[in-house]
């Protein structure tokens, strides 16, 4: 059942207001309007987005809002509409875009007290919840490739928004290329699906038509376009083999790492997946490779992780492994569990950000954690949100990350992917181990922050502190909406989710409990660890990494997968760009027709002008010989 | 057929005539008159052996003016200045006239008579339309003065023949719109109908002139009338005490007299026009084809025969009243500067006829008087 | 009433006087004159053919006719008169400034 | 319109016509254009166009001409003298006018001209059928002529100002102060 309800506009409408306002107007009133503008037209789309969500919760299950505004595209059968749609999915997806972007949108008005380019900033950022609201509420695929896009322009904007420094630039840059080449994939995936569907005279993109059109496709063109359009998740998601540009994405501003790296725009690849999970049931074999795409980028992530110094680095890994998890989750099937992991993962691993923001804010833009320590006094509040936000990633019992793991492993497990799941739970001991060791090497231990540095330490502004704590409630909280069937209201999530993206059917029955005391214990190995190294016998890192040193630098190193890529990807482009394209095909080809042309043009130009003789009644008489010419065509050939 | 083509050829010879006749009395009056206002005795010399002495009346001038001048001036050397060119200077004259007089045959001069059966037409040419060919013939009067100027390789007659020409088609303007204004409150562009729209009275005893209903456009054609003739104030084309005689200053003998001719047509014309737009024409106040309907009741019978000629004389006096009115203007006002006449010309009279027709076609529309 | 194609190739004979003037006569102002008789050229044929038609269209296109003639007119002359000040000819031969 | 009428009036346009393009003085070129106006005119209230054709005479005749002849005389153009220009030119362009107006009679002749005649309704170019048309078929074109006229107004001013030379202007402050 669906309901229109152009309300659903609004909710788009005042970001858009925002990025107007903030572009023109802002520069010229001001810090004050500016910051009440950026974060308020997202705090009134949460607003808006909390009406539509609880219009959609109170409708029975499986309905849907819908605005069609206007028509778009129309090219022979095929059209396109300008439409909007909020199903359980996308409900649960704008909650979270807007509400942790008010949040972090908020925060960045302290964040950016001091920095100039204000206006710029909360333009790009009202930019960028314009755009993923478009991809979210999407009712068509094409339309959410224009999200899709959006977002990943906003992300390169912001990536390099200081962009003095050439180093930021060029990770912007990068940051955009290597989303361009997912996007080719993704956008061939649409091409995929509108051939394989036109030849069966379906032409459409909607979502709805889609899914109710989707036994047309055939199991092989299924697999071809799933696989498209995972290429494109894995440029978004950051995942392997696409994930190069997420640490590199760390040089800008810390909210945007929050909002954009961590809690919304990077899970667009797992929205996507969860979004056309019709198409993916059909083709198995792509499943399992987004299962074990995942699983592996989980592990791999981590464990680079582990020897990070820079405290953004480590969370940018994090959120690699976490996205892993999330690509576990779907590719097992289940879908729900993926979506359940994103959005605690969008509470916990946004709250790091800002408190490592917060952290770096209080000590100046240090990011280095060797230089840091002992900071639990000094930055109360921060220390005890991103404890909170540790214990949750760690999957700690009650903490919102526990339930969504623990989801995601048992599906992996029920499956038939127990490989897999194994991977799973020893990536959980490598996160819980990395992120103690974030935070004993932050706020424990003896302080090895600059002299200089230790004088102005201080807690950051409540306008900062605030959305900390409410992010923080939501980490230890968001999990209980979907507790382990039979307790209390049971799995209320899943089961909200599971009319809009179809539900899980375990291949493997296995306790849950023994599975989750699995990764439980894991979690606890690696807690455990992280005690020992760092605060009991601090001198075993330093040992480990002399003694295996070969293995250190190779992690230290991130597996020298940049290096690889320059080698394999990069190198030889220049060369044949430069050697071939520029040298033989552009100085040669190109140039030669341009030049040729343009001679040619010249050449004749010079003979041709000689008929302009300026003289008006020379040109009176050829038109004259013209109009003689067509009375005569009239005279003899026409009426004739 | 035939009887119509006499009739017609009677009534335009009539009226070409009778403005020819009018253009004799205006000279004689703008001698004698003239010399009235600033008490001087005017021309007074030449008489047939003392004839009119020896009748006993004193010697009014009048053969001075009516027949020693004429015969003086075509009798002159037609004089051609070097370098002018020839042929548009011999043409020049009668391209001022000919407009003037062909203006005339559209002028009613009386009501429709019965003669042997016939119905005649006091109008040469009973036209339907007849204000739209007035304007035309107006606007055709520019060339000869024009002409006339360019024409003497004079730079006195150039300046005046442009003086002339922009002072014409200013104020042509401003008469066109005072035209259209009554066009606008009679609804028809037949002359003809226009003075029979004005018979009859108001509130039982005001005539139904159009004086009455369009005073502004009265003024607003009384003044472009004036400017339009080139008589004082407006005379800057030919103000002899800057451009000795303006556009005609190298004209001599019949050429000038034409020049002359015309000038007090165009007089007679311009009250001819007010007489036939605002004056009721040939209407008498009160007088019906029957006789008098007095304003108190009383009732005077009359032949029909009678009641057309009484018109055909009130309109000739209609006429010659205004003709002596416009003749004191000139020899009461001085000249205007020739950016005053402009501007009275463009920010002053053209305004002013805009509103009126504006304030007419609302009236118009407001009455209901549109098909 | 005369035969249309008397009234017609009357029209059309003054065009081409018309069409003659602008191409022979050096003087833009003759040229301008030259052009003039072709739009009454035209106008003639609409208010021939209207008249046989039985339709006021004619009549009303050549008022629009005589009314765009008139903006022509002022803003040609305006134009007519610039060169001259600029240029101190009204020769179209010596307005080449367009050449190669 | 009787024939005779036709004739004189014909011959007079064609003649008067042929007068402007020959004629080297530009005074009587501007007169004989007015003569085929006058012409013209006339044969337009033959063809029961009155309105059009006395319009034709107030406005072409009575004004535009007069626009004409002022140009003229500012711009103080004399007679032409001897032969001038591009004789080449002057030569094919008669002939190719004379082209023109010979392919023209071909069309006009009656295997092509073929016109379905109608009766003229009551009151045909009349005043009131003329505003008729003006005021209801045409009221678009005719407030887009109107503004045209306001905008050639303006343009034509603009042309025709004078521009003063900055230090003219400057020196008549100074002794104006």
């Amino acid at each position: 059942m669906t309901v229109e309800f152009p309300a659903l506009a609004l909710i788009l409408l005042f970001p858009a207001l925002g990025v107007v306002f903030n572009l023109f107007l802002g520069p010229r009133y001001g810090r004050r309007a500016v910051n009440l503008v950026g974060p308020g037209v997202i705090f009134v789309a949460f607003g808006v987005a909390t009406w539509a969500f609880l219009t959609l919760s109170a409708m029975s299950p499986g309905g849907a809002l819908a605005a069609h505004l206007w028509g778009w595209i129309e090219a022979g059968r095929f059209h396109t509409e300008f439409g909007l749609r909020l199903d359980a999915l996308s409900g649960v997806m704008v909650m979270i875009v807007t509400g942790v972007g008010a949040l972090i949108h908020l925060y960045s008005v302290g964040y950016m007290a001091h920095d100039e380019d204000f206006a710029r900033f909360f333009t790009y950022m009202n930019l960028f919840a314009f755009s993923m609201l478009i991809l979210i509420l999407a009712d068509n695929l094409l339309m959410m490739f224009v999200g899709w896009e959006g977002v990943g322009l906003c992300s390169y904007l912001l990536i390099a928004f200081w962009y003095t420094n050439p180093q930021y630039a060029y990770n912007g840059r990068k940051a955009f290329v290597v989303n361009r080449i997912g996007d080719a994939g993704f956008l061939l995936g649409i091409f995929t699906i509108v051939a394989a569907l036109g030849a069966h005279g379906v032409w459409t993109l909607d979502f709805v038509e889609l899914h109710n059109n989707a036994a047309l496709l055939g199991g092989a063109a299924a697999t071809g376009a799933g696989f498209l359009l995972f290429i494109g998740a894995t440029g978004k998601s950051a995942q392997i083999p696409l994930y190069v540009w997420l640490p590199d994405a760390m040089v800008g501003p810390t909210p945007v790492s929050a909002l954009i790296h961590a809690a919304t725009m990077v899970t667009a690849g797992v929205y996507m997946v969860a979004r056309l999970g019709f198409i993916y049931t059909m083709a198995p074999a792509v499943l399992g490779l987004v299962a074990t795409i995942g699983a592996l980028t989980a592990l791999f992530a981590a464990t680079i992780a582990i020897v990070q110094p820079d405290i953004k680095k480590v969370l940018a890994y994090s959120t690699i492994s976490q996205l892993g998890y999330m690509f576990l989750g779907v590719g097992s099937g289940a879908y729900a569990s993926g979506i359940f992991h994103l959005m605690t993962h969008a509470f916990f691993k946004g709250l790091l950000f800002l408190c490592a923001g917060s952290v770096i804010h209080a000590l100046g833009g240090e990011q280095d954690m060797n230089k840091m320590g002992g900071l639990r006094s000094k930055l109360p509040i921060t220390f005890w949100t991103m404890f909170v936000a540790t214990l949750a990633i760690a999957a700690v019992p009650p903490f919102s990350g526990y339930f969504s793991k623990d989801l995601i492993l048992e599906a992996a497990y029920d499956s038939g992917h127990s490989g897999l799941w194994f991977l799973g739970v020893l990536t959980a001991g490598f996160t819980s181990f990395y992120m103690f060791r974030l935070i004993f090497m932050t706020f424990f231990g003896e302080s090895r922050v600059d002299p200089e540095r230790e004088h102005h330490l201080h807690e950051s502004p409540p306008v900062m502190t605030t959305p900390l704590i409410v992010l923080a409630i939501l980490a230890t909280v968001g999990g209980w909406v979907n507790l382990p069937a039979g307790l209390l209201w049971g799995d209320a999530f899943v089961r909200f989710l599971t009319p809009a993206v179809g539900s899980f059917h375990p291949i493997v029955e296995a306790s849950p409990a023994s599975l989750s005391a699995g990764a439980s214990v894991a979690s606890g190995l690696g807690i455990a660890l992280a005690y020992l190294f760092y605060l009991r016998l601090p001198g075993i890192p330093a040992l480990l990494a002399w003694r295996l040193k070969s293995l250190y630098d190779l992690l230290f190193n991130k597996y020298y997968v940049d290096e690889l890529y320059n080698f394999i990807v990069t190198r030889p482009l220049f060369w044949v760009s430069n050697n071939v394209l520029n040298r033989a095909i552009d100085s040669f080809v190109i140039d030669g027709a341009a030049d040729g042309a343009g001679l040619a043009v010249q050449t004749s130009g010079q003979i041709a002008r000689r008929a302009e003789s300026g003289n008006v009644q020379h040109y009176a008489f050829v038109y004259l010989l013209g109009a003689l010419g067509i009375v005569a065509y009239y005279l003899f050939l026409v009426t004739r | 057929m035939t009887t119509e083509l006499i009739a017609g050829a009677v009534k335009a010879i009539l009226m070409i005539v009778l403005a020819l006749n009018l253009s004799l009395f205006l000279l004689y009056f703008e001698r004698k008159g003239s010399a009235l206002i600033q008490d001087r005795i005017g021309s007074n010399r030449v008489t047939v052996t003392g004839l009119g002495q020896r009748m006993g009346m004193p010697n009014l001038g009048i053969i001075n003016t009516t027949i020693a001048d004429p015969i003086k001036m075509f009798t002159k050397e037609d004089f051609v200045p070097a370098g002018a060119d020839k042929f548009l200077h011999t043409l020049a004259p009668f391209l001022a006239l000919f407009p003037v007089m062909i203006t005339f045959v559209v002028i009613p001069f009386g009501d429709t008579i019965s003669i042997a059966g016939q119905r005649i037409d006091l109008e040469a040419a009973n036209l339907n339309a007849g204000a739209l060919y007035l304007l035309a013939s107006i606007g055709l009067g520019v060339y000869g003065v024009a002409l006339a100027g360019w024409s003497s390789n004079n730079r006195w007659s150039l300046l005046g023949g442009i003086r002339a020409t922009a002072q014409m088609i200013s104020y042509e303007l401003a008469m066109g719109l005072a035209i259209i204004s009554v066009i606008m409150t009679f609804g028809t562009l037949n002359l003809q109908e226009i003075v029979r729209g004005q018979g009859g009275v108001w509130f039982g005893f005001l005539p139904r002139w159009a004086i009455f209903t369009q005073p502004l456009a009265f003024i607003l054609l009384l003044v472009a009338g004036a400017a339009e003739s080139k008589r004082v104030p407006f005379d800057l084309p030919e103000g002899e005490s800057e451009l000795i005689q303006g556009y005609f200053t190298e004209y001599s003998g019949g050429k000038q007299a034409v020049f002359m001719l015309t000038d007090f047509a165009e007089q007679a014309l311009v009250a001819m026009l007010l007489t036939t737009f605002f004056l009721g024409g040939w209407q008498i106040p009160w007088l019906m084809r029957d006789g008098f309907h007095l304003p108190g009741g009383a009732f005077i019978a009359l032949p029909a025969l009678a009641v057309s000629l009484m018109g055909v004389v009130a309109f000739l006096v209609k006429v010659v009243v205004l003709c002596m009115f416009l003749g004191m203007v000139r020899w009461t006002l001085p000249r205007f500067r020739y950016d005053q006449l402009m501007r009275l010309g463009w920010k002053g009279l053209v305004p002013l006829g805009l509103f009126n027709v504006m304030v007419t076609a609302f009236v118009v529309v407001a009455t209901g008087r549109v098909q | 009433m005369i035969p249309l194609t008397y009234m017609m190739s009357l029209s059309a004979i003054i065009f081409a006087i018309g069409v003659a003037g602008v191409i022979i006569r050096r003087n833009i102002l003759v040229m301008f004159m030259s052009i003039e008789l072709m739009l009454n050229a035209v106008n003639l044929a609409f208010i021939a053919l209207g008249a046989r038609l039985g339709s006021m269209d004619g009549q009303v296109i050549v008022f629009f006719v005589m009314t765009v003639a008139a903006a022509e007119a002022a803003v040609g002359l305006g134009i007519i008169i610039s060169i001259f000040r600029n240029r101190e000819t009204v020769h179209a031969d010596d307005l080449t400034l367009m050449r190669w | 319109m009787p024939p005779f009428l036709y004739i004189f009036l014909g011959a007079l346009a064609i003649v008067s016509a042929l007068g402007v393009i020959v004629q080297r003085n530009p005074v009587h070129s501007l007169l004989a254009l007015i003569a085929t106006l006058m012409a013209v005119a006339i044969l337009f209230i033959g063809e029961d166009a009155v309105v059009v054709g006395f319009l034709q005479i107030i406005v072409y005749a009575g004004a535009i001409m007069v626009l004409f002849l002022f140009v003229i005389w500012l711009l103080n153009l004399q007679v032409e003298t001897g032969p001038t220009g591009h004789l080449a030119l002057k030569l094919f362009g008669s002939l190719a006018a004379a082209l023109l107006v010979t392919e023209l009679f071909f069309f006009l002749a009656p295997p092509h001209l073929q016109v379905k005649f109608t009766r003229q309704p009551l009151g045909y170019g009349s005043l009131a059928s003329l505003a008729g048309k003006l005021f209801t078929d045409y009221l678009v074109a005719f407030e887009a002529t109107s503004v045209l006229l306001l905008a050639a107004v303006v343009g034509s001013v603009a042309l025709a100002r004078r521009l003063p030379a900055a230090d003219d202007s400057r020196a008549a402050e100074k002794t104006a102060s």
